[in-house]
């Protein structure tokens, strides 16, 4: 056997970039939720380069009916949102969710981590246990790390699915954001007065007890 | 001037019941005292961060009032936020203690009003969350999802142990018999290092290596070609060892042993 | 692409038919059922030519890893036939070898070049076809050389891949007998001539029974 490599090597060697796009299209496209780029490389051939393609196929969906959309680090294809209009037949009737539920999920995604303390101190009253299964119930919702902080309390974050459903590439890209923190609207600013044992502590501690002690 | 007349007096106290009925009947509506307090603040129709907090303490106090004259019960946090109040508009009134350490109202004030500018943000942000174009409303999934199609491919594996184990309760069985493939006819190097070991002392000058064959081992070829060679690998190792030493005259001549002299 | 060189002449003007394909590409991605063309005419907006929109549709998507297909009298949006091995997603299960398959794997390691004769004689029992196919298959044996005996039979080896898998340099690197004993690794049954061990561990376990009883 002293033939060259050659026709062995090609076994091995990546489809051109257009027919991977084709591929990233095909799976994408039959997939509901979004695809990571590894999961696309874990079922492309040996040696796709599935972001590279991506690149090709999100400018050929550009302006299209449907689109190509990053969700987190996942990818996927929805119809334009100016074509709502064509699919009432598809709507489908999502719960009504509480005003309650809805400020929590805001302050959730605009300050996560955010513990249960926190949502609380933004909006002055408890959040009661339902609000939270809810929005857990949902996907919107999860649980993050445990703050280190005395108690060691839970944090929430929210999903990829929230970022899937309210179209956004990833939490940075929520709506106002760097202006809410430009005004200092984002930062936990403790009660004056109140102890700061260390900057971390005190966001947890300047807590409603500490408060309304008098 | 005039003093108002018994009905205009009452006129008032009527449009203000109906006023403070009116707010706590709402008291439902809002989602507690910081809610309460944001609302009331709309009334001074200025700037979240230009609010006079002062007045609010004010209009929140009274609100707490009026809802004791009606004797409604309000909740206990609401209660609380009066209290509080009570105490920032003292502060706020009140001439600075040189010798109190806490904080002075206007930074207690400022906290307020903070928080007030801050919940005021995230309904708003709520809201502009809220009317993006939302999945299932305004952009959709692909109406028919191809299911990935699950292809099981199953591999077999088993550990050293596995092995191991296996070929012990192989051996170990009952009906253990010795086993010997072909090894009639084969001398271990164990063997002839063994031999060597208990001859070696006899051997004070050079012995040829042929001696050193077992008795028995020298007239079959095969018996005779494994003997030599284990005989041969174990005076290797006894040469290793520093026991013996090891001659050969030429190529293909025999080769030679004695004892090492320590 | 056409383009409609008239200005919209009136509110009821149908949209140019670049527009019109957008919308019946969005409309056919997100349907559940493949759709008609009087389906899209009652969707779309009035004046709409959704036939005309699907002949440039379909062009536009030849080749592509997408295809849009006439099902019945309806259409539809589906994934290109010959990318169908991405809609596959191998998950591989790992399961323990069978005892006999072990046991023989194990002869055949010990006593390599082993024949089948051998084998059988060994464990005891006939040596199912299966079961060496097996390990033939997983490549952790193969043919060594016919034995020069009588009926000249086939002998097995173990493969460079068993000794991989095993972390083995060699087949000689197996532990002998003694070293399994030492290891633990044999039954407490007694071997002919090692009672005294076997007493040992005899009265070892007695003991140890006697200590957990309770």
């Amino acid at each position: 056997m002293t033939e060259t490599s050659a026709p062995e090597k090609s076994l091995f060697e990546a489809p051109p970039i257009a027919e991977q796009e084709r591929m990233v299209e095909a799976i994408l496209f039959a997939s509901t939720d979004p695809v990571t780029v590894a999961d696309l490389a874990a079922r492309m051939p040996h040696g796709s380069d599935p972001a590279e393609a991506l690149v090709y196929l999100r400018k050929r969906y550009e302006g299209r009916g449907v689109r190509v959309v990053k969700v987190g680090d996942a990818w996927a294809m929805r119809t334009a949102p100016d074509l709502g209009f064509l699919m009432q037949k598809e709507t489908v009737e999502t719960r009504k969710l509480s005003r309650a539920a809805i400020e929590t999920l805001a302050i959730i995604a605009y300050h996560q981590p955010a513990t249960r303390a926190e949502i609380e101190e933004i909006r002055g009253v408890a959040v009661s246990r339902g609000t939270v299964d809810q929005l857990l119930e949902m996907e919107w919702v999860r649980f993050g790390r445990r703050r280190m902080t005395p108690g060691r309390p839970v944090t929430y974050v929210v999903t990829q699915q929230f970022l899937d459903h309210f179209g956004l590439e990833s939490a940075r890209d929520l709506p106002g954001l760097k202006e809410l923190r430009a005004a200092g609207l984002l930062d936990s600013r403790p009660l004056p007065g109140t102890v700061s044992l260390s900057d971390e502590e005190a966001e947890d501690q300047a807590g409603q007890s500490e408060l309304f002690e008098d | 001037m005039a003093e108002p007349t018994a009905f205009e007096e009452d006129r008032t106290s009527v449009s203000e019941r109906l006023a403070a009925e009116a707010l706590i009947v709402d008291v439902d509506g809002f989602e507690g005292p910081l809610d309460l307090l944001l609302t009331l603040s709309r009334t001074q129709k200025v700037d979240l961060r230009k609010i006079s907090v002062l007045r609010l303490a004010e209009q929140y106090l009274s609100f707490v009032d009026k809802a004791k004259v009606l004797r409604l019960e309000l909740a206990a946090d609401y209660l609380v936020m009066a209290a509080w109040l009570a105490f920032l508009k003292s502060r706020l009134l009140l001439p600075p203690d040189p010798e109190d350490e806490g904080p002075s109202g206007e930074e207690l004030a400022a906290h307020l009003a903070f928080q007030l500018e801050r919940l005021q943000a995230m309904r708003e942000s709520a809201a502009r969350l809220m009317a993006r174009d939302q999945k299932g409303r305004d952009f959709f999934v692909r109406g028919v999802p191809e299911d990935v199609m699950r292809v099981r491919k199953v591999t077999y594996t088993a550990t050293l142990l596995d092995l191991m184990q296996a070929y012990a309760r192989i051996r170990t069985r009952d009906e253990f018999r010795p086993y010997a493939m072909d090894r009639h006819h084969v001398f271990t190097m164990e063997q002839a290092l063994d031999r060597m070991r208990g001859l070696i002392g006899y051997a004070g000058d050079w012995t040829d290596l042929a001696v050193y064959l077992p008795e028995g081992w020298t007239a079959d070829p095969a018996r005779r070609r494994s003997a030599t060679a284990a005989t041969f690998a174990a005076s290797l190792e006894l040469a290793k060892q520093g026991q013996i030493e090891l001659r050969q005259a030429e190529t293909f001549a025999p080769i030679a042993i004695r004892r090492k002299e320590t």
